[in-house]
């Protein structure tokens, strides 16, 4: 029996998985922190663990992700692109459009039977344009992220959000709260206005069906509607959305391994 | 003329449900050909008796599919434009006719061209300068315009007609800046977001009804009683469009707004079209040289050796210092659209010459949506502050 | 007779209770949270209680700031650029240049014997905000109140680019995981929050006596890194949270004052300590 | 300009040596000649129009544009923006016009006129007058209309009209624009003529005029050259190779010498079958100005097989015509200016594509250079010529299958250019690229 170790150091969140041939056998996600080394290690360590072997049991590591240099334990590093596809085209062989809200940016991805990417877009460097958005309000809203999704589904009449900066969005939503408009359509607002961006991300590369949502952006209920409502498709929802591109890195270790 | 009391409620309503009118007219089976921008000589469309309609952006639209064609640092109004035409928001368009009076328009226009295929499309190219080959290549630009817009309209213009046109819209601006005579009192009889009302009506509508609303309008406003309150300040609002009433009730909370030279203002009413023998000339002169937008390049004293400043300013900006005067302006606001280019630059020169005018003025940016309207509020009751 | 300046802000809410010479009977400071009006009556309870007194006792309040059209039982609402101005020139009469970094914008206010004549403000880019420090501070995983001390370590200053918050954030995290020092990347992104102030000023041709106000005035990093972008002195009041409340208290002493001296009844408005409904639909 | 790196993958060429000096003396030349007291010009990239003119006349003329991107390499563009801002200029305007206008700020207002010490190449000399144009966008006449108040010297707009596509084809609309033209040039002239108090030579302009079309000849085929592959020539050495043409530099018979060397260097490559990288596995246009300051990625690039055989139309030589039989040099002049973009307009007409004036040229390189994709590098204060990327990338994917990547990237704020972001893609994008090569196939396509 053989294992793969993938890893995916994000600006926010890093994720690790260990593959074997057939199967997942351990994930990990935590906060990335100031110190990605660390967290690579600490990663490394807690999965370990969790599928209880050793650091020699693990035939090859690639890193991806925006830190995957500090894995320095890694053979490689890929494209957190590439491992997106890959990760996402094994749980979901029929997909064919991958939209992946992460911390920083939103990418958008065709990807064909194998797994290949076929074609992708990126967010601006904006952060309006990322789940990065949503921390920032869930910040002004008082509330925990986990529950922020949940609480957009009770408005009413979500604002309309002016799609600018992240930050100047926060002002927005501040006044918003100063003039009295409830926390859940502020919320809905945020989400619908992230949705529209990610919408239009998505139709630059010209949707094709079926379509995946993965990152931490998969993970908000809210988001997931006003998606689905705004391009007016259903959405494949992966468990564990945030490990997608750590379980694509392993994959890609493992198909390489098979090669040699 | 109809219900004198009529006239202000209608233009709200209009304003409302802006293209309510052209559906109509459409449904009777006349044509409708919209532009976006104030250059384009509506004479012409008007006398070949199609109605023109002025497209418009709109700071509550979230802008959603024009990001697949424009960046987003760009004039935001261009990127609403093309988004609601994207959006088939004006569908009831049987063509559509632009003009190279700026970049960003020349540009989206031709980009909303390839995506949005009306039945006929003109664009009209523009000179930057004054100069008499400028003009006499504009000319040639406008005649092409008046050929393509035959052929759509089946018929020939002949010059009587495009003249009769021509008194028809000099009728509706001198009847416009009879209404401005209105906001001179003090208080003024008419608000400046009633104004603006009345204006985005004007541009939805084909001239003889405008022009019949207006009289209504100027009739009801000179009888009524209960205009507007009398507020501390009396502002000039300087921008390059000012086309929502949000935006204008925001600068009436703490003052009057007497005067706006914007598309949304007077701008498009400020002089007359000369009448002259090939009519052409007359609309050749007054579009290039009369309109008093930043994207034209003015100088003093053309081709001189030397240049003095304070001349360059005055001959970009002299009309403002008869407003600030006879409308009596104790506050101006220079309200830009950000990634306005000609507008951006006059800022620096605006307000010296404002300075040097004695009238005080800030100079205040927004992006063009509902959003930004908040931040806004800050700095007119900041400005008006300093002031009073 | 007493008055009262209460300033909302986006991060710090505050209360200033003066006597007829401007004297401050009692000062309140706390976080804003999302429910403005109940935290109006609530510093204002609190205020009260410091100076003991009773809320009829108060002729005339003005409410500023963020939140100011939120404060139920305000007889007046005035921007805080006006109310900056006026707090900052009655602690320096000298003054002539106010610059206010606050959590969630910067504003610059030009200031002629005592009356604000021009102004400029960030509400855009945190970049150029208090709010970059908290950002930052948190991405640090260091307390807000200690970035000034330990800035004031640094050798040598790394260079951060003043782009974007958000991406300051992740050069920061780089510069870390690259090895760089605390203290050297708190000094550089003090000098990238300051230039940009810096810059903003500048509109307004800096003239002495330049004060710097706001929550970030209490870090002595950031006001040496204003007085290096702008090159001069810098006054800073002994709380320069405070100012706009002040500056809103003595204005409303000169409204009623106004009104007396013209022989009106001072145009107040009824008020009583409202327990606010958690967002309360009605606004000023 | 560009920070060279050590390890090399990219095979320059010798020729393009010789024109990049040219690009810095000319600076130094303004200097010195201002110093002798010769009279200087300020102008903005203006598309031949007035350039040859005032070679004619011997005025030295230095290019803001230009200037503002070497503040920016040379890093101290921020102080000069800073003084824009403190004047009063909006912040979101072009970041070249901001810093020559702090430039402009600090040299009459501090220097009163004297070129700043610290400013790098010697600096920008105090002009007798400014030569802006209506060409491309707003700012650049808005700019120098900007400057008029620092410095008392007049400006003159040059007129570059730009049609509609469908509507350059009414008839005799080309020939208005040629009439607009060669009188507006002829204006122009006794312009100068009163400026410098002397008469111009028009053999002399007839003369120059020739050269100037005979360069921009010798560069069009060079750079039709580039369509063999392995491409002979990277992009790199045609923006080495661009200033001294685009912006007649330095003395021009010198000029033609090394673009005919550049062209015999090219032609020996195709003869030889010797390639501007290793390895070409992939041909891409790159769309808009480079990030000045890290070139070097272009190696890591050349590295992964990634060839650069195509630029952005506005910095390339008009699409040739025969101008043997019209005698006057302004109309010669005129005709051979609109060639820039009117060049292109005739099969945007007949391909239907309405946005042609800024699109089609792309759909041409990408046909005939067989490109497998474009790199598109909006620039975010540079309006201008980012405003047509999305629809660029947008047409090329619909009617040619043709992917592009964009990664954002400014002209003055250099950090916002992130190679290493930019290199994250690569892996993505070749797939990407090895996905529509597929496809073309499929559909019929030639490459």
């Amino acid at each position: 029996m053989a294992w793969f170790m993938g890893i995916d150091i994000g600006s926010v969140y890093s994720k690790g998985v260990i593959i074997n041939d057939d199967e997942l056998s351990a994930y990990y996600v935590t906060l990335s922190g100031a110190n990605y080394r660390a967290a690579a290690e600490k990663i490394k360590l807690e999965l370990l663990t969790q599928a209880n072997l050793t650091q020699d049991d693990i035939t090859d590591v690639i890193a991806t992700g925006s830190g995957a240099s500090s894995v320095y334990f890694a053979s490689q590093k890929a494209s957190d692109i590439v491992c997106t596809a890959r990760g996402i085209s094994s749980i979901f062989p029929s997909a064919r459009t991958i939209i992946d809200v992460a911390g920083q940016s939103t990418k958008a991805m065709r990807i064909d039977g194998q797994g290949l990417v076929a074609n992708f877009a990126v967010t601006e460097k904006c952060a309006a344009g990322s789940g990065r958005f949503i921390e920032v309000i869930a910040n002004v809203l008082r509330i925990d992220l986990k529950d922020f999704g949940p609480l957009s589904l009770q408005s009413k009449n979500p604002i309309t959000f002016s799609t600018g900066c992240a930050v100047f969005g926060e002002s927005e939503a501040v006044t918003r709260v100063a003039e009295g408009i409830p926390k859940e359509d502020i919320a809905a607002g945020v989400n619908k206005a992230l949705a529209d961006k990610i919408s239009s991300l998505a139709r630059k590369i010209v949707l094709e069906e079926p379509c995946a949502l993965c990152g931490c952006g998969a993970l908000n209920i809210g988001l997931i509607n006003s998606i689905e409502h705004e391009l007016n498709i259903k959405l494949l929802l992966p468990p564990q959305p945030q490990i997608i591109a750590a379980l694509g890195a392993a994959i890609t270790a493992r198909t390489s391994s098979l090669k040699r | 003329m109809a219900d004198k009391s009529k006239g202000l409620s209608k233009a709200s309503e209009i304003y409302q449900n802006r293209s309510h009118r052209v559906k109509e007219l459409k449904a009777e089976g006349k044509k409708i050909i919209g532009y976006p921008c104030m250059y384009v000589p509506l004479e012409i469309i008007t006398a070949l008796d199609l109605a023109p309609y002025r497209t418009y952006g709109d700071i509550r639209e979230p802008v959603t599919e024009a990001d697949r064609a424009l960046p987003t640092a760009f004039c935001p109004i261009m990127r609403t434009c093309l988004d609601c035409a994207l959006k088939a928001k004006d569908d009831f368009l049987d063509g559509m006719v632009a003009i190279h009076s700026c970049d960003p328009q020349d540009k989206t226009t031709r980009i909303w061209e390839s995506y949005v295929r009306y039945p006929y499309f003109h664009l009209i190219d523009m000179p930057g300068t004054l100069r008499t080959e400028s003009l006499e290549y504009f000319k040639g630009q406008l005649n092409d315009f008046k050929k393509t817009l035959e052929s759509f309209a089946g018929k020939e213009l002949s010059s009587d007609k495009l003249k009769a046109a021509i008194e028809l819209h000099n009728r509706q601006r001198a009847l416009v800046r009879e209404l401005y005579k209105l906001t001179k009192p003090d208080s003024p009889l008419i608000s400046g977001t009633e104004m603006l009302q009345v204006i985005k009506a004007l541009m939805s509508l084909p001239a003889a009804e405008g022009n019949e609303l207006l009289g209504q309008v100027i009739s009801e406003v000179k009888e009524r009683t209960g205009g507007p309150e009398k507020k501390p300040a009396r502002l000039l609002i300087w921008s390059s469009t000012v086309d929502d009433i949000d935006i204008m009730q925001l600068f009436e909370a703490g003052a009057n707004v007497v005067m706006d030279e914007s598309c949304g203002g007077i701008r498009a009413y400020r002089a007359d079209v000369k009448l002259t023998d090939d009519p052409l000339d007359g609309l050749t002169h007054y579009y290039l040289e009369e309109i008093t937008c930043a994207r034209t390049f003015r100088e003093a004293v053309f081709g001189e050796a030397k240049k003095d400043y304070m001349a360059d300013l005055d001959s970009r900006f002299g009309y403002l210092k008869g407003f600030t005067r006879e409308w009596n302006v104790n506050g101006v606001i220079l309200f830009l659209v950000r990634y306005c280019d000609p507008f951006a630059f006059e800022m620096t020169d605006l307000k010296e010459y404002f300075n040097h005018l004695g009238v005080p003025s800030t100079y205040i940016e927004y992006d063009y949506t509902q959003g930004s309207l908040a931040p806004l509020r800050t700095r007119v009751e900041a400005f008006l502050e300093t002031i009073d | 007779m007493y008055f009262a300046g209460v300033d909302i802000g986006s991060t710090m809410t505050k209360i200033v209770l003066t006597d007829t010479n401007n004297k401050v009977v009692s000062a309140i400071k706390g976080p804003t949270g999302p429910e403005h009006r109940q935290l109006a009556n609530e510093v204002m309870k609190m205020a009260l209680e410091q100076a003991n007194l009773e809320l009829d006792e108060i002729s005339y309040v003005i409410a500023t700031g963020y939140g100011r059209l939120n404060v139920p039982f305000a007889d007046r609402h005035i921007t805080e650029l006006t109310c900056h101005a006026r707090g900052v020139s009655s602690l320096f009469p000298n003054v002539r240049t106010a610059i206010d970094i606050g959590g969630q914008d910067a504003k610059c206010m030009k200031i002629n014997s005592g009356k604000m004549v021009d102004f400029v403000m960030n509400d855009k880019c945190a970049a150029g905000t208090g709010r970059f420090l908290e950002i930052l501070a948190a991405t640090l995983g260091i307390k807000l109140e200690d970035l000034g001390d330990i800035s004031l370590k640094s050798t040598k200053k790394v260079q951060i680019s003043n782009f974007c918050t958000i991406f300051a954030q992740q050069e920061v995290v780089s510069q870390l995981s690259a090895g760089g020092k605390v203290e050297d990347i708190i000094a550089g992104l003090h000098d990238a929050l300051a230039s940009r102030v810096a810059g903003l000023a500048r509109r307004l041709k800096i003239e002495p006596d330049v004060v710097l106000t706001g929550g970030v005035a209490k870090n002595a990093g950031i006001v040496k890194a204003m007085k290096e972008n702008l090159g001069c002195e810098l006054l800073v009041p002994e709380d320069p949270l405070l100012t706009g409340a002040l500056g809103a208290a003595i204005l409303a002493k000169e409204h009623s004052a106004k009104a007396t001296a013209k022989g009106e009844p001072i145009p107040t408005k009824p008020r009583r300590l409202e327990k606010a409904t958690f967002f309360s639909k009605e606004t000023a | 300009m560009a920070t060279e790196q050590k390890k090399r993958t990219i095979n320059r060429l010798n020729s393009m040596h010789p024109l990049r000096a040219k690009v810095n003396e000319s600076y130094l030349k303004s200097v010195e000649a201002m110093q002798a007291g010769k009279p200087t010009v300020w102008g903005m990239l203006n598309y031949y129009y007035g350039d040859p003119i005032l070679k004619a006349m011997d005025v030295e003329v230095v290019y803001p544009e230009n200037y503002g991107a070497a503040l920016a390499a040379a890093g101290v563009a921020q102080s000069y923006l800073d003084r824009a801002d403190a004047d009063g200029f909006p912040t979101h305007l072009c970041g070249y016009s901001r810093a020559s206008i702090g430039y402009t700020s600090r040299m009459m207002k501090e220097l009163n006129g004297e070129i700043p010490p610290e400013a790098p190449l010697g600096g920008m000399p105090r002009p007798i007058f400014l030569m802006s144009s209506t060409a491309v966008c707003d700012a650049r006449y808005k700019w120098f209309q900007a400057l008029g108040r620092y410095m008392d010297a007049p400006v003159w707009t040059f007129e570059a009209p730009l049609p509609g596509v469908k509507e350059l084809f009414m008839e005799g609309s080309y020939e208005r624009m040629v009439d607009l033209g060669v009188k507006h040039a002829r204006d122009f002239v006794a312009f100068v003529e009163r400026m410098l108090g002397k008469k111009m030579d028009w053999d002399k302009l007839s003369e120059t005029v020739d050269l100037m079309i005979e360069i921009s000849q010798v560069w069009h085929e060079t750079n039709e050259l580039r369509k063999v592959k392995p491409c002979p020539m990277h992009s790199r050495d045609f923006w080495s190779s661009m200033p001294p043409a685009l912006f007649l530099m330095g003395d021009l018979k010198d000029s033609l010498q090394c673009y005919q060397d550049m062209y015999a260097e090219v032609k020996d490559r195709v003869d030889n079958h010797i390639g501007a990288i290793a390895e070409e596995k992939y041909r891409l246009f790159f769309a808009e100005l480079p990030p000045w300051h890290s070139l070097g990625f272009f190696d890591r690039l050349a590295e992964r097989g990634w060839n650069f055989v195509m630029e952005s139309f506005g910095y390339h030589p008009p699409i040739p015509l025969d101008l043997s039989g019209v005698s006057d040099p302004l109309e010669r002049l005129t005709r051979f200016s609109l060639q820039i973009y009117v060049g292109y307009y005739k099969d945007a007409f007949e391909k239907n594509v309405p946005a042609g004036g800024m699109a089609y040229p792309y759909l041409k390189y990408a046909r005939e250079w067989k490109c497998d994709g474009g790199f598109l590098h909006p620039l975010i204060s540079c309006r201008s010529a980012s405003t047509h990327l999305p629809y660029v990338s947008n047409i090329l994917m619909e009617s040619l299958k043709v992917p592009s990547l964009t990664i954002e990237g400014d002209i003055v704020d250099l950090r916002l250019f992130d190679p290493e972001d930019a290199l994250s893609k690569a892996e993505p994008f070749e797939e990407t690229m090895e996905h529509y090569r597929q496809i073309r196939r499929q559909e019929g396509f030639d490459w």
